[in-house]
């Protein structure tokens, strides 16, 4: 489950070839196995390594790491003032992050789980999403909420939410959610250096998947702008001709499977991995659809008023002439996320992907 | 129950025991003991109380069985960790160490009172009565919560923590208003009093003058994050005053101890004082679950110096020396607990294959349209790959 | 401002003509102008006076009447037991709420503004949308909680979201939101004697609009049955031909303004009040749109990752063979809701839906 | 600063007090008045302090000039007011009656020293300096705040009650991290405590040992419900004892005990003891806003009540007998005043118009492509408004 990811040069127009032959060769040198967990505690021990105002905060994200280990070390190599425990108060830890952030402070602050964010909506909706316009730029928040969220992992009640579409809808947020070891790196890395609040979302069932990376060359290339940023821009995942899937964070390596069974049936999907959902990228996704003229959305969160419908009703307004089939989604049902036991029927599937792509009119289409 | 106006109940009850409003909210000096760690009884003038204000001694057979319900919730605490270990169940957070609070909280409330208890409170749920297996359902990953809260009177065991103690507080409301006496024990950890929701339930139990009793078990820590790292307050009873509301801290691996202080607790509310906050002082004796790996952050030391204070043993070797545990007794009670132990075992052995159906049929009352759509296009799936097979 | 709201036929299979004629004769009667707001009060009394259980709370719903006054005179009426202010939290009024829901009560809360309501966003999110699926239907919680939503009205910062998104979005929850004075009052009976949790949102600058109605029969008509429920039934506010515009709450009488402008022009415009967004009326409006060939969506709210966006989804899904043009919307932009003086610029308006409409594609077209 | 272990913080102030922590905690029996209704200095052992912890009278010059803007401070309020009549400003949520502790909020910070105001605030916003058009900018409707928040340190006014006590805790810690000694005041009201906002930033300045003076103006309301609603504790100063913090309550119609008050508080914070709860007890002299209707709710005989304890004239009869208002002191004063609200008059009368294209421009710091297009289509819909006519 290591997809590979192979940036779109139409999304990124402005890398030249050779930098990215270059980033490339860097990156050969060093790779080696690499989980996705490893790669945001090196993500955010390099950050603050580079910036002294870069802090770390949350529940038992200090001497205990986190409880998926994220902050690992951070205590021990920073300090306690730089990575530390609060008090057990989720509005608590985002209205002090909030704070310091008007002072100087780049906090980058850990919600233990999806559900247990939800006591801070108050001061995300109503200070972090919009500090920034109600002061007409005169106090930017530069801060990065983590929230490991989604399930797949067999865990009680409120500890799977798929809260995306929550902030997604809220105005004044960017929500960045990777969906590879790389982007788990750089997406973070450039979180951290965005001078907007950043929602991170972090699919918690990838926090073990491991892919060869370069750790180190990634944070040369990072730090010398030799990569371009991941926001604004989807991946390519996969390349395709005949439809498109669409999907994000933990459900990437599940289209990337679909795509991979449906090409045994002769059938090429383009897989796109979304990586910030604000700024989405309509552009990539456009054209794509415009190419394959089919496409499914996919995203374990329930679908209703979500950001998958969001990317069918945008596909539509802007590809409509292009379509030879609706946009379908397959997403969580509308249903509360459920005990572990039935948690493999709430998912989407492989099965389910190419169920819906089989129902893309393949007869009466182009 | 007497309605009294909630500014002046605090001045009532404050006279009733001869003491200014600010004493009796303030906890005692220091917290309420009645056994030592050696399970001898402390002498009455030196169990905590302030003076004149001394808790009686409970009977010797709300004492035995009290035993009783400690011996098979420390069993069942134990057979539930190895569950786990054998990879029959998912997650456990066991409350080893701090049976003594499970017990006495379940105790301490009459059939028609409320507890509304967390995830490490499985102990006490079923020494209120709630039948095993239906508490192992959310354990063991079939459902998310497997018993008829309104038949136990037992809530759910949450996992949003504090949040549950607004539900307390309205259940005791709604009694109140139809003027019956129930009273509703809410439970929480030392973590979790920092938690925006304690504070407001705390304040909506005083200005409602709402018989709740707030159960803080303060074992130390929330998952990795001693109690120094969440409060500087003198103690977390302390927290009472605030809200004008009465306080009082208790050794929590003293069985004796937790059953006077939360008895008097409850008369208390039950006769129309208001509500009152309890912090025992325990300790969690393992890890925060399964999952968790205590050694990154304390000392085993630490936890070796809570083993002489284990709440079983103590309470054993006081009924001993006080000749309540005849041979006798002790096996029944030891017999007790193992068939509590054989039922779990059983339970979770025996394979329970929840329907996907399930998925839709509880959302709403009624499904809607669109839970009707989503349970058909699941069966449909279902059916076809049952057809394939 | 006051649109009179003709139920569809089509909706409501089951009236029979002859229940509507009785209704309608009655109405006739007792008739007068009637503001939203007294509807919505007159609702609670009513529900209040059948039924001991039904109780009212919040912050300063109590001898204040509410800000809106929408409880005014009840706890005169019903005493402080059944009507009453509580201190200022809403995360304990809303956790208040589920206890006595929980033991045998019938709350009926009030956020004072919509904004207001995110400190409660845990209670809403993890327990009033949950309790009756995580028990297996063995604790419903049968309780309203009432969100004045919405602009219009030239209010200050966070008094004017429409939240109506985070809600939908949430699965357990019924959200309802009522465009009519009628419906104000039908629909807030209908919430209070729903078996399941209702987020019953209010658009705010109709509270002082007026329509001839009779309270006393709408009453009798409810608790005799005689009305059909609104539950799951959109309206067909206005028939028309050749295009369908589809809004809710607020943005109803802007459709049926633009609608009644489109007809001066020539073009005959069907409007759909949502009503109740969970349960959606997906047949209704599927209905309209397979019927008209061309849809506007109209919404207060950031268009971005929301009902809007749903409605949108799903009318592609369902009808794409009968579209004409891609189904358009009309939204709130993506950003904060502004300062009273460019709310003008913010909110949907006549022009902006007739310039949606003019979009449709009418040439190339059917 | 000197930098203290949060847990010996208590310990440490108190011991230089020579008192227990919790006295330490608990605030004075009574609250700290120093003028009487009729202006006259109380005797010193008269004062409400614990014998040995008297508050010192501040210096003449801190008294006059705090006068100055108690002064400005009413024309402000009323100013604002009369704009709202006169339509001219769509709403204002006045502070008359309080402009005592507005003015000593204000006068009590250094200029590195931070102020984390409420909607009810703009008086001591207005007196820490920031420029009075920049304030109305809100209660006009031209944009939501005007003022820059880092030049002035003044955050927002804001209307999310308590949220902002977190925020000011954040300033406090990102201060001390690096070593400065900047002292934050964060403002609330009495029904603003019911939060859980305020719980949470309580306790993190508490275990954070934070320089953060929360000072409550408990002005008997919170829009229609009086304070016998909102809590039952003694006073909301004892509030403090919860967290292991210090509490002190004051008469907030008393400008030199306020003065006193906030003054040692800020020391106290400044050298590093850790946070401090100010309760100070005053009226709301108006309606909520505008758009509200008192007599809904309170009697009119309670309003006149407070007229006789107003705190400009018992301030002005205080420094008239001791001799500090010389006729031109008062003159320059009453012309400042005078010239405040002329500039308020004028500001408010020319008319200003917000630019649309600004809805899009701050959402983020660079507009992304979706604000790019929506901008776009905005610009292009008035352009082609603008053709039309
Ligand atoms: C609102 C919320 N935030 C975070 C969590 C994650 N969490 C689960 S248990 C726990 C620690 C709780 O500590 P404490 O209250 O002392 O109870 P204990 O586990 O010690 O019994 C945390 C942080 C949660 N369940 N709910
Ligand atoms: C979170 C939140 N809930 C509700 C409101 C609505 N509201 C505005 S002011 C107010 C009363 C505040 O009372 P208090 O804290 O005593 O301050 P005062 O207005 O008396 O200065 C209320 C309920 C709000 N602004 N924010
Ligand atoms: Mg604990
Ligand atoms: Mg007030």
């Amino acid at each position: 489950m290591s997809p590979t990811v192979t940036t779109s040069s139409a999304a990124n127009g402005n890398v030249s070839a050779a930098t990215a032959a270059a980033a490339a060769r860097t990156a050969d040198a060093g790779t080696q196995p690499v989980t996705f967990a490893k790669a945001l505690n090196t993500a955010l021990a390099d950050s603050m390594a580079l910036e002294e105002s870069v802090l770390v905060f949350g529940e038992d994200v200090g001497v205990l790491g986190g409880v998926f280990r994220i902050t690992d070390g951070l205590t021990k190599r920073f300090g306690t003032g730089r990575c530390f425990d609060t008090p057990l108060a989720e509005s608590g830890i985002v209205g002090m992050a909030i704070g310091m952030a008007m002072n100087g402070m780049r906090p980058v602050i850990e919600m233990q789980f999806d559900a247990f964010a939800y006591p801070a909506f108050e001061q995300i909706a109503s200070h972090v999403a919009k500090m920034h316009n109600r002061t007409k730029g005169k106090m930017p928040l530069p801060m990065v909420i983590r929230i490991p969220y989604a399930g797949g992992i067999g865990g009680v009640e409120h500890h799977c939410d798929s809260s995306e579409s929550y902030y997604a809808h809220t105005p004044g947020l960017k929500v960045f959610t990777p969906a590879t070891v790389r982007d788990a790196y750089l997406m973070l890395r450039e979180a951290i250096d965005s001078p907007d609040p950043v929602i991170f979302m972090e699919p918690k069932k990838l926090y073990w998947t491991k892919e060869q990376v370069d750790l180190e060359a990634l944070r040369l290339s990072h730090e010398t702008d030799a990569v371009p940023p991941t926001e604004g821009r989807a991946a390519i995942a996969r390349s395709g001709t005949d439809a498109t899937l669409i999907a994000y964070g933990p459900s990437v390596s599940t289209a990337m499977a679909a795509a991979e069974a449906a090409a045994l049936e002769g059938r090429s999907l383009e897989v796109i991995d979304v990586r910030t959902i604000v700024p989405l990228d309509d552009a990539t996704i456009c054209a794509s659809v415009r190419k394959t003229g089919r496409a499914v959305v996919i995203a374990e969160a329930p679908g209703f008023a979500s950001v998958s419908s969001e990317i069918v009703a945008r596909i539509q307004e802007r590809c409509f002439h292009s379509l030879a089939a609706p946009v379908l989604r397959v997403t969580g049902f509308d249903t509360p996320y459920p005990a572990p036991k039935l948690e493999k029927y709430y998912l989407p599937s492989v099965d389910r992907i190419l169920d819906a792509v089989d129902a893309l009119q393949w007869e009466e289409g182009a | 129950m007497t309605t009294t106006e909630p500014r002046d109940a605090i001045e009532q009850v404050s006279s009733k025991f001869g003491i200014t409003p600010e004493d009796y909210m303030l906890p005692a000096r220091t917290e309420i003991h009645m056994l030592d760690i050696n399970g001898k009884l402390h002498p009455s003038g030196q169990q905590g109380a302030e003076p004149g204000h001394e808790y009686p001694l409970p009977s010797p057979k709300a004492l035995v069985d009290a035993y009783e319900q400690l011996v098979i919730g420390r069993r069942v605490n134990d057979q539930n960790s190895a569950l786990v270990r054998q990879g029959r169940m998912a997650v456990y957070p066991s409350s080893h160490g701090q049976e003594a609070c499970q017990v006495a909280a379940a105790l301490c409330l009459g059939e028609d009172d409320w507890m509304f208890p967390t995830y490490r409170d499985t102990v006490a749920v079923m020494a209120k009565g709630v039948a095993p297996m239906e508490v192992m359902a959310g354990f063991r990953g079939d459902w998310h919560s497997g018993y008829d809260p309104k038949q136990y009177k037992v809530s759910i065991q949450s996992t949003p923590l504090t949040t549950q103690l607004l539900h307390a507080v309205g259940v005791a409301h709604a009694a109140k208003l139809r003027g019956e006496d129930t009273v509703v024990l809410a439970m929480c950890g030392d973590g979790a009093t920092s938690e925006g929701d304690f504070h407001e339930a705390l304040n909506f139990a005083a200005v409602f003058n709402l018989p709740v009793i707030f159960f803080v078990q303060n074992n130390q820590y929330a998952i990795s994050v001693p109690l120094s790292q969440q409060s500087v307050a003198p103690s977390l009873a302390h927290k009472a005053v605030g809200y004008g509301m009465a306080g009082e801290r208790v050794d929590g691996n003293d069985l004796v101890a937790l059953l006077a202080v939360l008895g008097r607790a409850v008369r208390l509310a039950r006769e129309g004082n208001g509500p009152l906050l309890v912090e025992a002082h325990t300790y969690r004796m393992q890890a925060h679950t399964n999952a968790d790996d205590a050694t990154r952050y304390r000392e085993d030391s630490e936890v070796q110096g809570w083993i002489a204070k284990d709440p079983v043993t103590r309470m054993r070797t006081y009924l001993a020396d006080a000749g309540l545990l005849p041979q006798d007794t002790e096996e029944r009670i030891a017999a007790h607990a193992e068939a509590v132990a054989k039922n779990l075992r059983d339970g979770m052995n025996s394979e329970n294959v929840p329907d996907p159906a399930d998925l839709f049929a509880h959302v709403y009352s009624t499904p809607t349209t669109q839970m009707a759509e989503q349970a058909a296009m699941l069966a449909d799936e279902l059916a076809r790959e049952e057809d394939a097979k």
